[in-house]
């Protein structure tokens, strides 16, 4: 099936594409992460290309870009062959790229950050005031409003990917590849960031598109390559195609793109939190009195953009707020009191108190990177008895669990000795939830389940949420995902700056109604014509923290 | 304590310093884009080596100099090659380097001159003159003997006496100050001072400071940016070996006349504390290199301190400086945050 | 075959391993004969450098430095037809000799001509590592300096606490110009490498300075006053030349074991004035009229 | 999936680099004028070729595994301890402190005394520091350099002034009691019968040294604790994730590794000099750093590197007593060792690696 489509749907036309590679193969050490791969995109239009965690999509587009050298192929732009040696030489060839994680200079400004690589001699003031001008210019052209001098580390994810992008427009780039760009963005952000491209392929610009998410294919792109295990397996139009069809091109099985559940039957209280407040080391009040309560055998979601608290919320349930915070209020689980400050306030004994915890961000806080995955598996729970007796670990022991965690969660590949770096994201991401669903927590605290993982993944991520939901556990599930929230919650609260804007019920709430919550808006309090459009609000919100 | 003496302290302290701030400015180089120089020290005892080396052998001190640039540039080339060629552990590349000048000067110096690692002393005398006299006869008879005298005279740095220092003295405190503190010192103390506003706008306003900056920060963005991360690296730490070939210089040449074997004695390392202390930032690292300079110059000045009850001990006289500055860091320095990318190789393919 | 173990500081250390190296030469130079030389890395070398030697028949066997003596004292004994000499320590066994120095003699002259020569009445003593024999040159300098100029003052500096004390000429430099700003103008350099930074910079600024160990006058003609010598070699080639006979040998000023040298390095630096006093104190030494005391045998110096 | 097999990184790269750094120094010794083959005989012989030799190599090989141990336990918390000389010197004072007021009748007793009394010294010294680190953000690195020369002016003081017998030239402490002595090797082979490593200096502290490589890879690799060190090293956020505190950590880690930088004293102090002199450490805390990062911060790399250290001092020190070789030749070598071994080690593996990426494509 694979091979008719790519052969019958290979795209041909007379015009020289903007870009084409002729078998282009590539390996890292014994890796090999791209065999043989032809690709041809049209001048401007929007291709997309999806492919499980580790495909190879990333190395391709890498290679494009001049930041990896190919083992073999050839690359041609416009028509014409390009010996692509350094991302020099890919951007004087009009190509730009976003990559999936930024290059970007945390303590530099925007500005410097835009001209770095690109400055116009040798001193540094006049490309700046040249990058002011045209910063301006593409902020009014493309709506890419972002604070010429604010420090990178202090910009929201969002923010950051609009300077990745205006990066590359002031290159002046023709081709415009973006890899995994909507994996850190809202509803609100992505439709934006959605609109920019169109404009830009208005203009006639060539736009690649890496995701995991096929609506987002379906969307916008014209035509959308399929990758798997290093080959390309197949090329297509957008329009002849359907997700399904997509999905299982990618996976090579079906895939359920919509969770099945059951109702929840919610039983007693197992959180209860009871105006719960926090103010930062800066003296910022992030938490503004939070009531929530959770019952056992349902999921909370909670909506929201992200830096209006939830981040803190999950950190101080987690046990370790933020340095140099305070925290007050009052907390229970499973009508015990939670320490919310002092030594009793920490994650070890929150584990011991019943509680799990999938942390947002992966790879600084869910995972040691270096570490084993079987020694990932014990991450957070070493102290366990069953992880050996005294002070000493029992290997056998935890290889043995992690063994059994590997394998039903699928992860791939299913090598305990192999470095958690060493997986891919999706991989990596169900190596926590599987050491964390797996000690059936009374409560499961998650932070952005699927951030950055392949459909196959997050159908199996989603369905052990959801069977821990059955099983009678509480879960707290914090997501920018509008869909992920509103296909696992059973009851969605909506959080912005540091308060809850109001509850939904997921068959009731609408995205347009959480949209407006998210944004700060009480639809029910406000007047019809003073709403504004999501997306506009966005800029004024309060950063990440 | 009269103005006389404070002028004298601080006098004293411009001299302690500058091989500090030298090292230092070398060490904010290179670790600024990234590459951590443990190794400051073993330049410094090259450079200083090296330049008293020739300056004996050639009685010119200029021609020395260069030759400590060299001296260090070289063990610079070997740190670069190790921590950014072969992308190996920068630290054991800096503790070699430190081992290797340590030998090396002592081995070299021996073989040349037979003085057990000790130069000649860089004064005139017939101990210098035995060294510089083949050097001066070939070049009587390449340039003739006027030139030759002239180019082999001086074999070592001395104090240049600013303009108006004596006819300003009159004016009270900064009079003195100027004519005390200020002028006096030999160039490379002013080389070191005005390194200190230069490397400022290196780093700050011009292209090659911003990329530096970004190497040391997050390799990869300059990499796609289409900047080669290697030469910039290898640029800084060639900066590195040339601050550091002053330092070792102006050890040698300026504050004393010759080389004696280990003379370095831990600056380096004083340097490389004063980095953090300064936090990686030039002006950080004047003040940070001066509060050293002072606390040494106020030890030295007060070897036993007389405080009524109880005298303090030489000793402990001696290990003020170092006290002061743990109770410094403690009480008034904050978290230093190094560069982010310091000490990584970077590593794009595995 | 006579042999020669240094002390750690290395037989170029511009002190009195330095010596006891020329004291060694000479003999070679002299009699023709070899003899056995041994630079050592560490503490723990010391036993094994003694008993190596012991063992290949080297005798005498003559070692610097007073840390030998703890060594010596379990070693010496299990060679019982062995000579060994010890410098700067007294080790009581049957075959060895302990050959010391009256430092503080010697200092003490150098302390009078350093009080001739003062015009402002200050002198100055840097010491290298702070360790009890380095006060005894000090004490020696002070009393010397003190029976001559009652009212004057010494400045005392040492340059550190770790072994690189010994090799910090800039340091040295920098200790120096910190006693000239107070007035010295005389300054004695007890302190290895260091003191060579002490000697220039005195040179540098004008004054005068005094070396120590070995003869230093010839480093900057004419400025360095004196050197307070300490011979260090004569005893070497004493030992080489004569042998070895147990009992502690002190080498005094009498015995010309420590002098202040006077050569037409100096010459023009030394008044009569200065003559007559130095020999003046150096006869009364001798007389025991004078008793220069020793800082070591109790830790405290009668003067300050 | 690894690029070459293990037994090739772990034997043959440091073994191609050592050739290599062998090769430079013999480039070295001939620009000198003596012979490579010589000093190369003189050092092997001096350091491996008897008993004798070995008893030394052994020696300075224990001081140089309690210092590499001092390392590797700080590194793995991400801590870079570079005071391993002063916590080594004040392990000495614990030492001299106990053994010297404590009458202890038998050196089975005195061992187990004269640890605790150099491994709190030592940590004690460490603590300061990793307080400063853990509280107030005092970076470590600087706060230990300066604790070195903190420790030097210190003992300095202590053994001049304190400690020093009356009438002693000598700046150090008065002798052990002979009880209190620690067997030396050479005696305990005599009691089997066996005449070996006569009048060197190793003594049953190699066996401490040896139990503490032990003991530590259990800490770092098998216990609960190691695992929190080791992932508070890679990362800090992770750690507070899990429930590690990290002030917890960072002394605990500090007051492990000076701890055995002070055991070093056992060693030198107590099983060689049997009293305490100045600078007894004599830049063994700073070898240490390079013995940990060439032992890649593994107790068998720190054993296996403290070893060859072990033969460069006193290979070294025998091409220094028995040739007309400087001693400062020693360091060279050292330095050459180090730098191919420790930091140009890619240089060798690179190639290796694609060698056996191109014998395995083959074979494929
Ligand atoms: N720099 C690298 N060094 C070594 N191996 C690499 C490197 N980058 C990628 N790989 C390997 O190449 C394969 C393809 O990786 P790539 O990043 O291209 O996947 P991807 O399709 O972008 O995955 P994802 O969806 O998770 O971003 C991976 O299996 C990985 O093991
Ligand atoms: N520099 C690298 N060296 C080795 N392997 C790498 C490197 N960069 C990426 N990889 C591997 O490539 C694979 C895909 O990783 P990639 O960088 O595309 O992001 P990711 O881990 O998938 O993150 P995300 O979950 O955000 O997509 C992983 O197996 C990863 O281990
Ligand atoms: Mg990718
Ligand atoms: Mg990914």
């Amino acid at each position: 099936m694979a091979s008719d489509m790519q052969t019958g749907g290979r795209l041909a036309t007379a015009a020289p594409a903007a870009i084409e590679l002729r078998g282009i193969s590539k390996s890292f050490g014994p890796v090999q992460a791209n065999r043989d791969i032809h690709l041809r995109v049209e001048r401007g239009t929007i291709h997309g290309i999806i492919g499980e965690n580790g495909a190879g999509k990333s190395t391709l587009m890498s290679i494009l870009y001049g930041f990896y050298k190919p083992d073999s192929g050839e690359v041609l732009v416009n028509g014409r062959p390009l010996t692509i040696t350094d991302s020099q030489t890919a951007i004087r060839a009009g190509i730009g790229m976003v990559f999936q994680h930024f290059k970007l200079v945390q303590n530099f400004t925007v500005l410097e950050n835009i001209i770095l690589g690109a400055e116009e001699g040798r001193l540094l003031r006049p490309s700046l005031s040249k990058a002011r001008g045209v910063l301006k210019r593409l902020a009014q052209e493309y709506e890419l409003n972002v604070d010429p001098d604010t420090r990178i580390e202090d910009l929201s994810v969002g923010h950051q990917q609009r300077v990745e992008i205006l990066k590359a427009l002031y290159r002046q780039a023709d081709i415009l590849i973006l890899d995994e760009p909507t994996g850190v963005l809202t509803p609100a952000e992505a439709d934006h960031l959605f609109r920019i491209l169109e404009g830009l392929r208005a203009e006639g610009k060539t736009i690649i598109l890496i995701t995991h998410k096929l609506r987002e294919i379906m969307e916008i792109t014209d035509t959308v390559s399929v990758m798997r295990r290093g080959e390309m397996v197949a090329s297509v139009r957008t329009g002849e195609t359907s997700p399904e069809e997509l999905a299982e091109l990618m996976v090579g099985r079906k895939v359920l793109l919509n969770v099945q559940k059951a109702p929840a039957r919610p039983a007693q209280p197992v959180l209860e939190i009871r105006n719960l407040r926090m103010v930062d080391d800066a003296g910022v009040e992030r938490l503004r009195g939070i009531d929530l309560d959770i019952r056992a055998g349902e999921i909370l979601g909670i909506a929201g953009v992200s830096g209006n608290g939830q981040t803190q919320l999950l950190e101080i349930l987690g046990g370790y707020p933020p340095k140099g915070s305070t925290v007050s209020g009052e907390v229970r689980v499973n009508g015990g009191p939670l320490p919310l400050a002092g030594a009793a306030c920490n994650a070890a004994e929150r584990r011991r108190q019943g509680l799990g915890h999938i942390p947002e961000d992966r790879q600084a806080e869910g995972l040691i990177m270096d570490f084993a995955a079987w020694e990932n598996v014990a991450f957070g729970y070493h102290d366990a008895p069953e992880y050996g007796r005294g002070p000493l670990m029992d290997r056998d022991a935890i290889r043995r669990d992690a063994e059994g965690k590997i394998a039903r969660f699928d992860v791939r590949p299913p090598s305990c000795d192999l470095a958690a770096r060493d997986f891919s994201g999706g991989n990596q991401q169900k190596i926590v939830v599987a050491r964390e669903i797996e000690r059936n927590p009374d409560l499961l605290l998650i932070g952005q389940p699927t951030r950055g993982v392949d459909i196959g993944a997050i159908e199996f991520i989603h369905k052990r949420i959801v069977e821990l939901r059955d099983a009678g556990k509480a879960i707290l599930l914090v997501s920018v995902e509008l869909d992920e929230i509103m296909s696992l919650s059973d009851r969605i609260a909506v959080m912005f700056d540091g308060r809850i804007m109001g509850e939904r019920l997921p068959n009731e709430a609408t995205t347009g109604d959480l949209g407006l919550l998210m944004a700060g808006v009480d639809p029910a309090t406000a007047p019809p014509d003073t709403m504004p459009p999501a997306h506009e609000h966005v800029e004024d919100l309060p950063r990440e923290a | 304590m009269d103005l006389n003496t404070v002028l004298q302290i601080l006098d004293s302290a411009v001299r302690l310093m500058t091989p500090l701030l030298l090292a230092c400015l070398a060490g904010l180089y290179s670790e600024r884009a990234g590459v951590f120089d443990i190794g400051l020290e073993g330049k410094m005892l090259m450079a200083a080596f090296s330049a008293a080396t020739v300056a004996a052998l050639t009685g010119n001190v200029w021609l020395g100099l260069c030759a400590g640039l060299l001296g260090a540039l070289m063990l610079s080339a070997i740190h670069g090659i190790a921590s950014i060629t072969f992308r190996g552990n920068q630290l054991i590349s800096g503790v070699a380097i430190n081992f290797l000048a340590s030998g090396l000067t002592v081995l070299l110096g021996q073989k040349i001159f037979g003085l057990g690692g000790r130069t000649p002393n860089l004064t005139p005398g017939a101990e210098l003159e035995a060294q510089v006299t083949p050097f001066r006869t070939w070049l009587t008879d390449v340039a003739g003997a006027d030139l030759a005298t002239w180019l082999t005279a001086t074999p070592r740095l001395s104090g240049i006496t600013l303009p108006f220092a004596e006819s300003l003295r009159p004016v009270p405190v900064l009079g003195p100050l100027y004519a005390e503190v200020v002028s006096g010192h030999t160039i490379l103390v002013y080389v070191a001072f005005l390194m200190v506003p230069l490397t400022w706008w290196i780093l700050y306003r011009t292209r090659f400071g911003l990329r530096l900056r970004a190497v040391g920060e997050n390799p990869a963005s300059v990499d796609t940016a289409g900047v080669s991360v290697t030469r910039l690296r290898f640029a800084a730490v060639a900066i590195a070996g040339l601050l550091c070939g002053l330092a070792g210089a102006y050890l040698a040449t300026g504050l004393s006349a010759g080389f004696v074997k280990e003379m370095t004695a831990g600056r380096g390392f004083i340097a490389l504390a004063a980095l953090i202390f300064a936090k990686w930032r030039p002006w950080g690292a004047l003040g940070a290199t001066f509060l050293f300079g002072l606390l040494e110059a106020i030890a030295n000045r007060y070897p036993n301190l007389d405080l009524g009850i109880v005298t303090v001990p030489s000793m402990f006289m001696n290990a003020l400086p170092y006290i002061l500055t743990v109770i410094i860091l403690a009480g008034f320095v904050g978290r230093a945050i190094p560069p982010r990318a310091g000490g990584e190789p970077y590593v794009k393919e595995r | 075959e006579p042999a020669l173990i240094f002390d750690l500081g290395g037989k170029f250390d511009k002190s009195f391993n330095e010596a006891a190296f020329m004291g060694a030469q000479r003999w070679a130079e002299e009699t023709g004969g070899t003899y056995k030389e041994l630079e050592m890395q560490s503490e723990a070398q010391r036993e094994q450098a003694l008993r190596r030697l012991a063992e290949t028949g080297a005798n005498p066997i003559v070692m610097t430095g007073f840390a030998f003596g703890d060594v010596l004292n379990q070693v010496a004994p299990d060679y019982p037809d062995t000579q060994f000499a010890i410098i700067d320590m007294v080790v009581e066994q049957p075959n060895v000799q302990s050959i010391v120095f009256t430092e503080e003699q010697g200092s003490y002259l150098a302390g009078i001509m350093a009080a001739q020569a003062s015009q402002s009445g200050t002198v100055g003593f840097i010491g290298g590592m702070d360790i009890p024999l380095i006060h005894k040159f000090e004490c020696g300098f002070a009393q010397g300096f003190k029976a001559a100029k009652p009212d004057g003052t010494v400045l005392i500096n040492y340059t550190g606490t770790t072994p690189a004390a010994w090799n910090d000429p800039v340091k040295g430099g920098e200790l120096a110009r910190a006693q000239i700003s107070q007035g010295a103008d005389v300054i004695y350099a007890a302190a290895g490498g260091t003191g060579i930074g002490v000697l220039q910079t005195a040179a540098d600024e004008g004054i005068l300075s005094i070396g120590v160990d070995s003869n230093q006058n010839h480093l900057h003609p004419g400025k360095v006053l004196t050197s307070m010598v300490k011979r260090v070699d004569n005893a070497v080639y004493d030992a080489f030349k004569n042998g070895v006979e147990p009992g502690v040998k002190v080498l005094d000023l009498q015995a010309e074991g420590v002098d202040v040298a006077i050569d037409e390095n100096n010459q023009q630096l030394v008044t009569p004035e200065m003559q007559a006093a130095v020999d003046d104190a150096r006869a009364k030494i001798a007389s025991g009229e004078i008793a220069v005391h020793d800082y070591m045998t109790d830790n405290t110096c009668p003067v300050q | 999936m690894e690029k070459m097999p293990k037994w090739a990184d772990v034997l043959l790269t440091p073994l191609i680099s050592l050739v290599l750094a062998m090769a430079i120094s013999a480039l070295v010794i001939l620009a000198i004028g003596e012979s490579p083959v010589e000093a190369l005989t003189t050092m092997i012989d001096g350091a491996l070729g008897s008993s004798y030799g070995w008893g030394f190599t052994l020696y300075y090989a224990t001081n140089f595994i309690f210092t590499g141990l001092a390392v590797m336990v700080a590194y793995h918390a991400s801590l870079f301890n570079i005071g391993g000389e002063g916590q080594a010197a004040m392990g000495g004072l614990g030492v001299a402190l106990v053994l010297l007021s404590v009458p202890l009748p038998h050196w089975a007793l005195a061992l187990p005394a004269g640890m605790a009394g150099a491994a709190l010294f030592g940590a004690a010294w460490a603590l300061i520091p990793a307080w400063l680190q853990a509280k107030r953000g005092s970076h470590i690195v600087i706060t230990t350099i300066m604790f070195n020369f903190i420790a030097a002016a210190a003992l300095n003081y202590i053994l001049v002034n304190l400690m020093r017998p009356v009438g002693s030239m000598d700046p150090a402490s008065a002798r052990f009691p002979e009880a209190t002595h620690l067997p030396k090797l050479s005696d305990m082979a005599l009691a089997f019968g066996i005449e070996w490593g006569k009048n060197t200096p190793v003594n049953i502290s190699f066996f401490v040294a040896i139990a503490a490589c032990l003991l530590v890879w259990l800490l770092i690799w098998r216990s609960r604790l190691g695992f929190e060190i080791r992932a508070f090293g890679k990362s800090e956020p992770a750690a507070l994730y899990a429930g590690i505190n990290p002030v917890r950590i960072t002394v605990i880690a500090m007051l492990i590794s000076g701890g055995l930088a002070g055991m070093m004293a056992i060693n030198n102090v107590m099983g060689e000099a049997e009293r305490l002199v100045l600078n007894a450490v004599e830049g063994a805390g700073f070898i240490g750093i390079a013995v940990a990062l060439m032992g890649r911060n593994h107790p068998l790399g720190v054993f296996l590197a403290a070893l060859l250290f072990g033969f460069l001092y006193q290979g070294g020190g025998e091409l220094a007593l028995w040739t007309s070789i400087p001693r400062e030749l020693i360091i060279v070598i050292q330095a050459l060792v180090i730098l191919f071994t420790g930091a140009l080690d890619n240089m060798v593996r690179m190639p290796l690696e694609r060698m056996f990426l191109a014998i395995r494509k083959r074979g494929a």
